[in-house]
């Protein structure tokens, strides 16, 4: 389980980077970047599980003395969390830069805005 | 008298003798009148010779022995001069020389018939000699024309121009005859008398107009230092 | 230091031989080319009679101060050239004033009268004396060379640049003169004195038509007079340099005066031998064949 | 004190509370943004000042409650406070600078950039490595909305290019993170310190590698930062100056924090990706002509040599952060500088920064600015790179010296020519936007430099540059510029007056002799300046007496480092100088460019010397190991000789001395140049003859200077320029007195000096007359010139002196110089060089009569007719060298006498004798009083005599010549001037060919091209350089595991 989820982790990152490194779209870039960012997320989850244990919630369930042994590292989860945010605020400022990349220049292919090179 | 004389004859004047107005460094523009800001405007003096009769027999010795000839052929006669130079006729035995710059030489020999572009170039190297100067004419052109005598474009009578002090008569002088005219040109300096510069000095009027005469594009000073 | 001034009586009396014995000796020469052309050439007191005359002229003109003082320079040169260098071995009479300083002082010397009748000239505002002035100064940098290298290599052999205790090395016979200990110096020395002495193939300098004579074109009477003084004395007073270093020296006047008319006749043979060089020419051919002789002189000594 | 977890809290309530406003308040909006920049600032300042001043101890500050790893905890030490205050105080000035973009912007950009302000100050405070990734995405959020505050239209794409980039970034920065906290199950970098993460082929080192690979990319390295260059090219320049500042700042330290992780092995692959981003950046920006990307090139290629320097900190040792800060601290200041001063300049165009004339304190700032980023003193980033080179030498790493020090050139190169484009280029009109904000912020920056620098110095165990008297006194002098220039000048002279007097009971016979030269000469040169003493001069006696304090410097200097200082400030005081110049700026540049790469190779000989040994005293040269030996030597000999301009490294000085201001050509070329001489001397003195596989070093300097001087001489005879052929001429001199030192000889080292004094006396007396003619005639061409000496008396009496004594004739000094050379080189066994040397010496004679013969003999011009003689100020110096050359002619012992003896101590063979009046050595004598008397009196009788017969001359004019009968036309057909040794250049015109011009030409414009070749990496497609970016991380680690064992 754990490895399938690392490998499909790490396929979905490697998917997202081959999308964003080949499609000129701008959108078809960002959301390439996004699926790559779901991998991510699916790899720190992946890490962070430990097989035979439960969420990290402390409720009946698991009472807190045993929690060290019984519930998996919630960290990671925590990570997650933090991350899709940031990813979340990244993507949004990604798309707006692409509304203003659109309004300026008429369109979305992203080897059309070069002025700045050398 | 020079000025509205330069004035007048400005007419033919070549443009580098014209005023002309220049910009310094400054940017202040200022008059540049070549002749007068180019050329030495003294005219020439009567100078004796020295104080003591005997001294001056001896440098009169000493200039007869020292024909330093201005090496400038005027003329067909000219010809006549090389072979002086030759072992046959060999005229450095006799303290004769050329040189090729009028100020280190004394003896003018104006050799032949002497148009009138060349009487211009042969005034000012004249004028270029220092005192005291000698000027032999060479050939019947210079004495009176010779077969250029109704030339439109020759002068006749070089003492007219320049104070001459032998003429050496034929057409043309053999080179003995130039040996024996130079030898008589020795004996006139040593008796002392030989001042054609000062005579030139003391009638420069004289000569200056009977130049001007002919000479119609005078683009000179009155005196050539 | 004390001075003696007697010193100076007999500075003149130098001065006073070696200037006839120059004026004599030009004339001379001159004779001697004129022979082999087969003229009779100038009497042999045509110089003193030249100089009577250029005294004797009545005016004279002055381009500027520079102009006026451009002889001075060139006699003060010559002058000074001969009295820094003792001009009889042994003698105390005519040893000058060389007590002044030694070789160096003398080699560089020449260039003093050099260098003032170049600015005097330089003065007059005439181009030929610039163009002139131009190719004497480019063919004595490279004809100075092989003499430098010479002058270098026998102080290196000797171990000192007095001109005294060369000439004191050199004696005790004919062999012992620079000339057969030190034959390569020599030579160079010799090739650099053709170029030095305004006589052919050296003498485009002072080409009598093309730029009549050169540097002093403008100089007449007085001038004139200075200079050609100059003429008979400076390159006696070269030429003691030179017998002094390869020669052997003199030890008597007979014996100066001959050597001097010998080393003479080195560069007036040459001279009727040879026609003139241009002045690209000779500064090559002074690389090319008298500096490497120079710098063997050097490497070998 | 507050603690410093509040700047945190600041800067994030008050971008809350901000963003919180109303629209429409934005003033109130923005006074609330600057009052909590300043209070972080004010908070950070006090920490630093408590950490570097009041002994405050490192601490940690804990966060919600619990101790780490359960919670993020904070760590405070020196470091962290000085950066933070550092990137607080960038922020509150960059605010200020964008006050009116950010008014149109609005609150929430205010926010935005409080909040990256704040992740800044996260960044650097932090112990959490999650933490870290978190605060790092804000700053790629923030950038991404604060790019968008510009002018310029293309900062859309920019902004986007960077997003792109940040995200790959990000992916490898969190995968690294988690596979990390999984091998170290911390997230706490103190937990995970000291080498946690196991051997470097291990699966956590990869994942290690991921986390600090995107650290380093966060740093922006060459060649795959073309996403970076853009934001800096096209923000806003006060964002560019965070982004500069602080950005670059804070990611350092995450660097310097994380590698701690990984521990000893990953410290080349740090190292070596600084030194290829500092090489090649530089390189690439030497072919950039947008100032803002340019500073874009020169910040990440500053950011890659404290990376070098974080790679190096095992070698370096716990130094490694003064020497790192060193850098950092001189980048980010000048840096942020740089970037607000663009703001006030309209074109983007490296000529536009001209518009700053119209403001002198200005040009001061930027000028205070380039230093800084050229490492020259007193800034810190000198100190710096003096002690990271003494380390890599010290473990001979001599590749990395020269990488680093090459790279430094290039910078060198293109801060300097952009510079000197900014002081020559023609005066735009005013610029209209010009903000007395920004300004005050910019002057403000230039002067917390100078105060960095104090600092710096007085806590560096070298000592402190600043505090060196003689640069303090020349630091007053921007101090003074509102005074009027007479006054100024008055005061110089004085000044370096009271420095000799000063001075004098100090010195050794040798100091005694240069120093005269420097400080009274100096002072003497100073005179002719009253002839410019218009008005206020700004800048002139700054730079001055900048030069002059760095030669008195070097003169005194105990040790190297004092030595290399000195030296630096000499030249960089020298560089202004030369630049003053109406034509001189390409020649500056040359100047300062082989000037500086002269002082880098004696950077690296003194770094050679010296081991670890510190302060490395000058005399201790004597004890260099025998293997170090020649190699010190021979790069001391080459730094040293590229300030005498000899042979090959000679092509800066023609166009330098030429191109200078009438009173500067004295400056640099009489005394100037006798500093690389002293530099010479000390060399020999101390380290005698050195052998490099069997050659002998002193051998080679023989040839360089009989090369020099024959070249030097050749050139000199054929140019049309006056001071062309001054300069030529100088190195020609330089050649001869090169020449001397290295005959190794006690009279060899005499003649040296001989040529010391008289150089310095018949040069400046040369540069000062016929720098009075080129101002009176308006020309240097000396063939347009001519007849002058009617008109300019004195000048030509000054000339002539002047010509005689440098030619050599007697009597005047001159022939002392030949005189002793002669006796020098019958002591020696090199004969073939003097081969050389001879060929060269008549040929002085060449340019030295076409001198005066051009312009003051022949043909007088038109235009001519109305000079006048001379400033009287040009003429009394002139007047008093040339009585001193007389003097000096007449009594050369008072100078050398004593000096003789001096070297006399340092050589077995005996120097002269110096009894009466005669000079005698082992070969002959001299004596030049006789010399002078008999000269003087055969002259004088001559004279009379002539004058007795000639008194009646008739004075002529001009044209009265013998002109084959005719008569001349014109002044200028009739002045033989130009081309005037056309018969010597047919026979040796080879020998004037431009081959070292070629050849630094050439070796110039193949670094353009590799440069222009390079950059073609950057293709502004943002899809490319994400591709990069992930290129990148493979080729680095295909590479680290091909270089493990």
């Amino acid at each position: 389980m754990i490895t399938i989820s690392l490998f499909t982790g790490f396929l979905l990152v490697l998917a997202g980077l081959y999308g964003a490194l080949t499609n000129r779209n701008i959108l078809r870039m960002i959301v390439s970047f996004t699926i790559a960012d779901a991998g991510v997320n699916l790899v720190l989850i992946a890490v962070g599980a430990m097989p035979g244990r439960k969420a990290p919630i402390l409720d009946a369930a698991v009472p807190v003395a045993e929690a060290a042994r019984r519930i998996i590292d919630p960290l990671p989860q925590a990570l997650v969390l933090t991350a899709i945010v940031i990813g979340l605020g990244v993507t949004a400022l990604m798309l707006a830069y692409a509304y203003r990349l659109h309004a300026s220049r008429g369109s979305l292919d992203i080897s059309k805005f070069t002025e700045l090179k050398w | 008298m020079r000025d509205e004389d330069m004035n007048e004859r400005r007419i033919g004047v070549r443009d580098e003798l014209r005023k002309r107005i220049v910009k310094g460094p400054d940017g202040i523009e200022f008059e540049v009148d070549p002749i007068s800001d180019y050329y030495c405007d003294a005219r020439p003096e009567v100078r004796p010779g020295a104080y003591a009769g005997i001294v001056e027999s001896l440098f009169n010795w000493a200039r007869s022995e020292s024909l330093w000839i201005l090496g400038f052929g005027t003329g067909c006669g000219a010809i006549e001069m090389r072979p002086l130079m030759t072992p046959r006729f060999d005229a450095y035995r006799y303290g004769i020389q050329w040189r090729p710059t009028p100020r280190q030489a004394n003896l003018f020999v104006v050799s032949g018939y002497l148009s009138v572009k060349t009487l211009k170039r042969v005034i000012r190297s004249y004028e270029q000699m220092q005192n005291p100067k000698y000027v032999v004419g060479l050939g019947s052109c210079t004495i009176n024309g010779g077969m250029y005598w109704d030339s439109y474009n020759t002068i006749k009578k070089l003492d007219q121009y320049l104070p001459v002090d032998v003429y050496i008569a034929g057409c043309m002088p053999r080179p003995e005859a130039l040996l024996a005219g130079f030898e008589e040109l020795k004996r006139i300096i040593r008796a002392g008398k030989a001042e054609g510069a000062n005579l030139y000095a003391e009638n420069f009027d004289w000569y200056k107009a009977n130049q001007k005469r002919v000479i119609h594009d005078w683009d000179m000073p009155d005196y050539n230092w | 230091m004390t001075f003696d001034w007697m010193k100076i009586p007999y500075a003149l009396l130098t001065l006073i031989i070696v200037v006839n014995y120059g004026l004599l000796l030009t004339a001379l020469v001159q004779k001697i080319a004129a022979r082999a052309g087969r003229r009779h050439g100038i009497p042999i007191w045509q110089n003193y009679i030249d100089l009577v005359k250029n005294y004797a002229l009545r005016t004279s003109i002055s381009h500027g101060v520079m102009y006026y003082l451009g002889p001075v320079f060139r006699l003060t040169g010559g002058v000074g050239l001969l009295l820094f260098v003792p001009s009889l071995y042994g003698s105390e009479m005519f040893s000058n004033l060389s007590f002044a300083g030694d070789l160096i002082l003398a080699l560089y010397f020449v260039f003093f009268g050099t260098l003032g009748m170049a600015l005097g000239a330089g003065e007059s505002g005439h181009p030929y004396s610039a163009i002139g002035v131009s190719r004497g100064l480019s063919q004595v940098t490279a004809a100075e060379l092989p003499l430098a290298l010479a002058v270098f290599s026998v102080a290196l052999q000797y171990q000192t640049l007095s001109v005294t205790d060369i000439v004191a090395a050199q004696q005790g016979g004919i062999t012992n003169w620079t000339l057969f200990t030190n034959p390569l110096a020599v030579t160079a020395a010799m090739f650099s004195f053709l170029g030095s002495m305004m006589r052919p193939p050296f003498d485009v300098v002072l080409a009598p038509q093309e730029i009549p004579i050169g540097p002093p074109t403008e100089y007449h009477s007085s001038y004139l007079a200075l200079m050609q003084t100059n003429r008979a004395l400076f390159p006696v007073a070269k030429m003691v340099i030179y017998m002094n270093l390869f020669f052997g020296g003199a030890t008597s006047w007979p014996i100066f005066f001959l050597k001097i008319f010998l080393i003479y006749m080195v560069s007036a043979l040459v001279g009727v031998v040879f026609p003139r060089f241009r002045v690209e020419q000779s500064i090559r051919w002074f690389l090319v064949w008298a500096v490497p002789v120079g710098v063997l002189a050097i490497l070998v000594v | 004190m507050v603690s410093p977890l509040h700047i945190l809290v600041v800067g994030l309530g008050a971008a809350f509370f901000v963003g919180l406003l109303n629209h429409d308040a934005r003033r109130t909006a923005f006074a609330i943004t600057l009052a909590a920049l300043a209070a972080m600032t004010l908070i950070a300042g006090s920490w630093a000042w408590a950490f570097l001043f009041g002994g405050a101890t490192p601490f940690t500050i804990l966060t919600a409650g619990a101790p780490p790893p359960f919670a993020i905890n904070l760590g405070v030490a020196a470091p962290e406070a000085v950066l933070v205050a550092l990137v607080c105080a960038v922020g509150l000035l960059s605010a200020l600078t964008m006050r009116d973009a950010l008014e149109r912007f609005g609150h929430r950009a205010m926010a935005v950039f409080l909040v990256a302000v704040m992740a800044l100050v996260g960044i650097i405070l932090t112990r959490d490595v999650f933490n870290l990734f978190v605060f790092f995405e804000l700053i790629a959020i923030a950038t991404g909305g604060l790019v968008l505050i510009s002018d310029d239209e293309r900062a859309v794409a920019a902004g986007f290019k960077y997003l792109v980039a940040s995200q790959v970034v990000s992916i490898a920065m969190l995968i690294g993170i988690i596979f990390v906290y999984h091998a170290t199950a911390s997230l706490n970098l103190d937990d995970m310190n000291g080498g946690s993460i196991g051997p470097v082929d291990s699966g956590p080192a990869l994942a290690f590698f991921l986390l600090f690979i995107a650290l380093v990319i966060e740093l922006k390295p060459f060649p795959i930062n073309g996403w970076a260059l853009d934001v800096y090219q096209s923000a806003h320049p006060g964002f560019s100056a965070l982004f500069s500042a602080g950005s670059s700042t804070a990611a350092l330290w995450a660097v310097d924090k994380v590698i701690g992780i990984g521990g000893a092995p990953w410290l080349p692959m740090a190292a070596a990706i600084g030194l290829v981003t500092f090489v090649g950046s530089n390189l690439v920006a030497l072919s950039q002509t947008d100032d803002r990307r340019l500073l874009g090139y020169s910040s990440v290629a500053q950011i890659g040599l404290v990376l070098t320097v974080i790679g190096l900190r095992d070698l370096i040792g716990e130094r490694h952060l003064a020497v790192g800060g060193g850098i950092l601290v001189t980048h980010a200041v000048a840096k942020a500088g740089l970037f607000w001063l663009s703001g006030l300049v309209a074109s983007r165009d490296l000529a536009g920064w001209a518009v700053l004339r119209h403001r002198p304190i200005l040009i001061f700032a930027f000028a205070t600015f380039v230093a800084m980023l050229a490492g020259l003193p007193p800034f810190p980033g000198f100190y710096a790179k003096w002690e990271l080179v003494h380390a890599l030498a010290a473990d001979g790493r001599l590749a990395f010296v020269a990488a680093i020090l090459l790279g430094a050139l290039f910078e060198a190169v293109y801060l300097f020519r952009w510079f000197g484009r900014a002081i020559k280029a023609p005066l735009p009109e005013e610029n209209a936007a010009a903000s007395r904000i920004t300004g005050a912020v910019v002057v403000a920056t230039a002067l917390a430099g100078w105060a960095i620098g104090w600092t710096w110095g007085a806590a560096s165990p070298y000592g402190n540059v600043m505090a060196a008297t003689p640069l303090l006194v020349a630091l007053a002098f921007p101090l003074l510029e509102w005074l009027p220039a007479r006054v100024k000048n008055t005061l110089a002279i004085l000044v370096l007056c009271l420095g000799f007097w000063v001075g004098y009971p100090h010195f050794d016979p040798l100091q005694m002799i240069f120093g005269a030269i420097i400080l009274i000469g100096g002072a003497v040169i100073f005179i002719a300046s009253f002839t410019f003493a218009q008005g206020r001069r700004i800048g002139f006696y700054p730079s001055a007496m900048l030069m002059y304090a760095g030669l008195t410097m070097l003169i005194v200097a105990p040790d190297t480092f004092s030595f290399f200082a000195a030296w630096e400030v000499l030249t960089v005081g020298s560089y202004f100088l030369i630049l003053r110049g109406k034509e001189s700026e390409p020649h500056a540049l040359s100047y300062v460019v082989f000037s500086l790469g002269g002082a880098f190779a004696i950077l690296a000989g003194f770094a050679l010397a010296a081991q670890t040994t510190a302060p490395f005293a000058l005399a201790a040269l004597k004890q260099v190991a025998a293997d170090h030996a020649p190699w010190v030597f021979l790069l001391l000999a080459v730094g040293f000789m590229t300030k005498t301009a000899s042979l090959g490294l000679h092509i800066w000085l023609p166009g330098a001395h030429a191109e200078a201001e009438t009173d500067v050509s004295p400056m640099v070329s009489g005394v100037l140049l006798k500093a690389g001489l002293f530099g010479l001397f000390m060399l020999v003195m101390h380290m005698g003859r050195q052998s490099l596989h069997g050659v002998e070093l002193t051998y080679v300097m023989l040839w360089i200077g009989a090369g020099s001087a024959l070249i030097g001489n050749v050139m000199a005879a054929f140019q049309e320029d006056a001071k062309r052929l001054l300069a030529y001429s100088s190195i020609g001199q330089m050649g001869y007195a090169v020449f001397g030192i290295a005959l190794m000889n006690n009279l060899g080292w005499l003649m040296a000096l001989m040529f010391v004094i008289n150089h310095y006396i018949y040069k400046s007396s040369l540069f000062l007359s016929i720098g009075g003619v080129a101002k009176r005639t308006g020309t240097r061409e000396m063939y347009r010139m001519g007849g002058l000496i009617k008109l300019m008396p004195l000048s030509f009496v000054a000339v002539l002196v002047s010509i005689i004594a440098m030619s050599g004739v007697p009597p005047l000094s001159g022939f002392g110089g030949r005189w002793i050379f002669y006796n020098a080189i019958l002591d020696t066994d090199a004969r073939l060089p003097m081969v050389v040397i001879f060929l060269s010496g008549p040929i002085a004679f060449l340019y030295l009569f076409r001198l005066i013969h051009t312009i003051f003999l022949g043909q007088l011009k038109d235009e001519h007719r109305r000079v006048s003689e001379a400033p009287v100020w040009l003429l009394v110096p002139q007047m008093m060298y040339v009585v001193f050359l007389l003097g000096f002619a007449l009594f050369p012992g008072l100078a050398l006498r004593r000096v003789d003896a001096f070297i006399g101590g340092f050589m077995p063979e005996r120097g002269l004798d110096w009894e009466g009046t005669t000079i005698t050595s082992a070969f002959g004598h001299w004596n030049p009083i006789a010399i002078m008397v008999v000269v003087g009196v055969i002259f004088v009788t001559l004279f009379l005599w002539l004058l007795f017969l000639e008194h009646r001359a008739q004075m002529v004019k001009q044209f009265n010549i013998a002109f084959a009968a005719e008569r001349p036309h014109r002044p200028e057909t009739t002045h033989f001037a130009w081309n005037f040794f056309a018969p010597y250049r047919r026979a040796v015109g080879v020998l004037a060919e431009p081959v070292f011009e070629r050849f630094w030409g050439a070796t110039t414009g193949a670094l353009h091209d590799v440069a222009g070749f390079v950059r073609r990496l950057y293709t502004g497609d943002g899809q490319v350089y994400a591709l990069q970016v992930v290129a990148f991380v493979v080729i680095v680690q295909l590479i680290a595991m091909g270089m493990r064992p």
